[in-house]
């Protein structure tokens, strides 16, 4: 009963950051307990809300002690209702927050080089996991990319946290022109990366994977499909992701995940808006019964 | 007021056909998953019921994402009935319900009606049937005999379900048919699964439902069509308790428990359900939005009772009905 | 983006089963009253059609109250079609709503087939019939005959109905049958409407639901049952197009004009039924939040097609079919 | 088109003003035509509210012109959901107002006496009526009653812009302890009142209604019933009520009300929650049919 709290959380700074809010909560509890890659499900909309379900957001970083208690960091990329509804915050305003939630990125035993990368506000998660991976000895390089300047995020932050910081954005309006996947093969291979970390779009992981997987480093990306519940209750989350068994099997991405090996996940699966179930896949059988 | 207190001063047992429950409140199947999940937030043995994710006698995939798409005040999904298999169910899910001191009611489901037998069958040699207090037939999957007519929208297809599952489990044990509101006349769905040996009913099931991404202006749910579900359709649910807890006053449809489920987010949502006749309710979709919400409609309930001077749970069941 | 400028780009004109609208947007029957009241807000006349309340052969007062009960993202109503009876309603709104150029589809009903038939009667012999651009039959009201089962729900009874209506007008009049939702196969109600003269059918009316006033603890409608509308309701909307347009796709039932209506809360929705297969949309509960929602709708259309590049309305109806 | 308007209304003052919460919005267009014994319809729950029907609420005074535009008063009794939203809004908070809707009290042609009685926040728009009447050389008296004292609202107003103020609570916590019926017929027999303007609840309009007639004063009495609307399309907010031509109809209290001369209302027909429809009413012997 330990490992997750739910908690009313109280805004008590927000700014913007580039296209992004970022907020920080007083959420005593979820602070203490989370660590990077984790995120916490907010319910949106106040005490009259239409919308049911809570929306996911990584954790940014947390500190556990404060003025006020353990706070955590979100930052918040405005798509929609909820996302929208959490944008217009203001300080002492409070949502209920459940977190932290999820498997975390997985540490390394030994101090090995890695690179971290990050789009769009996927990037929100990976200073945190830089400054865990440089305590450990971790050599950390950072890919920041994003389709304009003003979606990068954390720049700033990477810069202190990390041995080297490469930018790209796709309209070249900061760092260089062009996508992660065009700068990610020479940084791996220039120290040897043994663990590349990835946060951000599907195609983005997908190519990471790849890249990861040509130079023989682990891919360990972070998805985000669409979430109902958060806490594993409802199997919306689920992609096909291959065990150590071989067996594909349709796991929630939201207890199992939602760091994964890149290796394990079946990227031929997804297509434009979703994810079929693939052939092979425990279970698939029967569904083509009835 | 003491929520704590409410719940100890009101007796909050009830009769599930023969089973005497604790309290009334329950999971609603496939919005609890298998009691893992949720025993991190509150325990599962405080429930009346823990209602598990319906089981088939396979494993299934489920279909593919996306699987939901969020409604006014409610949902829609279209899971496709994943889950593990009768036999893994078993091995894995039921002993750990058990272990923690829950009261199950299993949700078994199949392909068809000889199927629900099986499963059934395989259900009542497991080592933890201990555990089980009644068996949930959801008779609102598809007919594959029936052009994929799903049983609960046919009388004699959801007879014929309960009479052989019923042949296959112990005469004492409730064996509950969960209906599909998608329907006519749902007092004749009820009357046809009673009279074929089901001890009692749990309505409602979700709503057919269609959601359109405009975006891609294409069916959003990967399965096309979905379930609706969550306190949007809570005014259906209410009216389907009504209707059969009325037609079994009238004494057109047998006597007999009735489980509500459908939009309950409070004490307050349970009890209308309750007054409408229903003896005991389960917490689906809501869930979602607050993983502590089974136990928390438990003690919001106890606290009403409490402070509108009841008793007993038992005195509310179907008390609209005396108050037209 | 102007809406303003959208709505002059976009053509959004579509047709009624031979009578052309200027554009898809209508009221919803009893969401409008018969004019007078929205005009207040907008122009009648700028809507494709104004759909007027239900009116049947004599004056009724309608049910005592309370007539409604608000619940999640919806409401529940019992009003009992509350109505001037269709003499005064052919000397006072009719004549009304002529008078200000609006195209009024004229919603009807009866306790009886003969009843339907001689509104009709009176109806087509109104002064102001040239008003009038389609005769909407509202079935989903009880069948005096039937023990009160609401016509919609039988499809003998529905085709009953609309064959009598049918000879009552002139045949190049739209009568469009409107359906309900609460059936098990809606596609076997559309088919027998269509089978029996409809030009056209609007889905859906509202879902049949109780709500307990839980300080009472009984009914909290007058009416006891009542209706539930709004955007709650909108998926099950979208689903009824769906499949009966896709019948109509297969060759299952004749091809025919389908008006949607059920939670239209906004441009985006509208779509949603549309892209299902609706030909014309009605905006219904969500006039009681925003009294100017059907004419902001229709801008809410306009832009959201512009932006998508379309540059007719009628390309839009039933596009979701060709993307699965 | 121009007797009502639907504007964004801001919130610029809010205060406690016993149990009730007194809140001025900006409502620009309200104010200049309103009357008093008019009310507006406000939205509540916020843009992701899942309530989808407006909330009315009586005029409590209007300034058509001050520093901001035209401001509307209220007075809120935070008494479920759609109020209890209401009365957290802080300045600068806005929500949709419609409004004025429905039909003043008809103020007397002569310079008569009148009665003024209000029961908890239904005295909210009678200092206003008070003032107006007033201005035209009609002596006023006011009754003010509520269950205790705490729920009185506008006593002080009422002092300075009526002939006498009489307070009454039916627990003795302020003023005369009973009902304002107590009192009232011989305040109407005083000064031989020609009008009693009454708003409160049913009961108390009823027992108005009562005092008035057998004294052959009139009563002019605001009733409240549950309305969807507030702008006369849903046919929800209904009652009996007899026309000149003798015949009773089920008219609609949004628009024909909510002001109603007493002796016409069929108070026979009100029951506990609710009303039934007389069997006299027009159109009730077809429901009967079906
Ligand atoms: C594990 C995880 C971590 C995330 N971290 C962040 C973050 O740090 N910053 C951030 O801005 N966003 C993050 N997201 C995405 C964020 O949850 C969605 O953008 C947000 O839920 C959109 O809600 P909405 O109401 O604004 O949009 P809508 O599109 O209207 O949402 C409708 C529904 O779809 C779901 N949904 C929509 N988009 C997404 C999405 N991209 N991922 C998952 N569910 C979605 C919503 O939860 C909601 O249930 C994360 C998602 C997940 C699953
Ligand atoms: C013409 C008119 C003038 C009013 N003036 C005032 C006023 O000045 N101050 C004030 O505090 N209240 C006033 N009311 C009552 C006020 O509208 C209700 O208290 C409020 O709508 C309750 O909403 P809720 O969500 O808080 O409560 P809930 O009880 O949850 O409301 C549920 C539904 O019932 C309706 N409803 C509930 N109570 C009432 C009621 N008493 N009258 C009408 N509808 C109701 C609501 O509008 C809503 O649709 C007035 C009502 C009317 C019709
Ligand atoms: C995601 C999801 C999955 C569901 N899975 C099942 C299921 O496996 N078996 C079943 O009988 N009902 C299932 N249901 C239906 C619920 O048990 C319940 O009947 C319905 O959702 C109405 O209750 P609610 O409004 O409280 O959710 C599911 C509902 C949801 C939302
Ligand atoms: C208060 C109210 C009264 C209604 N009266 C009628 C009616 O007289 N005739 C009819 O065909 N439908 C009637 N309806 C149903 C609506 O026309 C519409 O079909 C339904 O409400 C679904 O649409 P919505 O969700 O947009 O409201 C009524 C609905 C409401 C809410
Ligand atoms: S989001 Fe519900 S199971 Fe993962
Ligand atoms: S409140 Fe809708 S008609 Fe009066």
């Amino acid at each position: 009963m330990s490992d997750v709290v739910q908690v009313t959380a109280e805004v008590i700074a927000t700014r913007r950051a580039g296209a992004y809010h970022h907020l920080t909560f007083v959420a005593p509890g979820v602070a203490e307990r989370a660590r990077p890659g984790q995120f916490v499900a907010l319910s949106v909309g106040g005490s009259s809300s239409a919308h049911l379900l809570r929306r996911c957001f990584s954790i940014h970083r947390v500190s556990p002690s404060g003025t006020y208690g353990g706070t955590v960091d979100l930052v918040i990329s405005s798509v929609g209702p909820g996302s929208d509804w959490l944008s217009t915050l203001r300080a002492h305003d409070t949502t209920s927050m459940v977190g932290p939630l999820g498997r975390p990125f997985p540490l390394p035993k030994e101090a090995v080089a890695t690179v971290l990368v990050g789009g769009g506000y996927g990037s929100a998660p990976l200073c945190w996991l830089a400054e865990t991976l440089r305590e450990r000895g971790c050599r950390v390089d950072v890919v920041l990319g994003a389709a304009t300047e003003s979606r990068l995020f954390g720049v700033g932050q990477a810069r202190r946290a990390a041995d080297s910081v490469t930018v790209t954005t796709d309209d070249g309006s900061a760092g260089h022109k062009g996508w992660v996947s065009d700068v990610l093969p020479a940084l791996v291979a220039a120290h040897g990366a043994a663990v590349v970390y990835a946060c951000g779009p599907m195609g983005m992981l997908r190519a990471v994977t790849d890249v990861a997987g040509a130079t023989g480093a682990v891919a360990q990306v972070a998805v985000e499909e669409s979430m109902a519940c958060g806490v594993g209750v409802c199997m919306t989350c689920v992609m096909p992701v291959t065990g150590n068994d071989g067996v594909t099997r349709m796991v929630r991405s939201c207890v199992e995940g939602p760091v994964f090996r890149g290796d394990r996940v079946r990227w031929d699966a997804f297509d434009g808006g979703g994810c079929r179930v693939p052939e092979d896949a425990l279970g698939a059988s029967a569904m083509r019964a009835h | 007021m003491s929520q704590t207190a409410g719940a100890v001063a009101v007796d909050l047992s009830t009769d599930l056909g023969g089973i005497r429950l604790p309290n009334p409140v329950m999971t609603a199947s496939g919005c609890a998953a298998n009691g893992k999940e949720l025993h991190r937030f509150f325990d599962v043995a405080a429930l009346g019921a823990f209602v598990t994710k319906t089981v088939m006698l396979e494993p299934r995939s489920g279909r593919g994402t996306p699987r939901m798409a969020e409604t006014p005040s409610g949902m829609l999904n279209s899971i496709g009935l994943q889950g593990p298999g009768i036999r893994a169910f078993c091995e894995q899910d039921l002993p750990w319900l058990k272990a923690r001191g829950a009261r199950v009611l299993v949700s078994i489901a199949g392909g068809t009606a000889g199927e629900f037998a099986d499963v059934a069958a395989h259900l009542r040699s497991s080592d933890a049937w201990d555990a089980v207090v009644g068996v949930e037939v959801n008779i609102s999957c598809p007919n594959v005999a029936n052009r994929g007519q799903v049983f609960a929208c046919d009388p004699a297809a959801s007879a014929e379900v309960m009479n052989l599952v019923r042949e296959r489990l112990p005469r004492d044990t409730p064996v509950i048919a969960k209906l599909s509101p998608d329907v006519t006349d749902i007092v004749a769905i009820a009357s046809a699964v009673l009279g074929a040996g089901a001890t009692g009913v749990t309505m409602i099931n979700t709503l057919l439902g269609v959601v359109i991404d405009t975006d891609r202006l294409r069916p959003q749910l990967g399965g096309l069509t979905g379930g609706l579900s969550g306190p949007a359709v809570r005014a259906v649910a209410v009216r389907a308790v009504w209707q059969v807890r009325a037609a079994m006053l009238a004494g057109q449809v047998a006597t007999a428990p009735i489980i509500g489920v459908g939009g309950i987010a409070s004490g307050r949502d349970a009890l209308e359900l309750v007054a409408a006749g229903a003896s005991a309710v389960q917490v689906g979709t809501i869930t979602f939005h607050d993983p502590s919400a089974p136990l928390r409609v438990r003690e919001e309930l106890a606290a009403l009772l409490r402070a509108k001077g009841f008793a007993r749970f038992t005195d509310v069941v179907g008390i609209a009905h005396e108050r037209l």
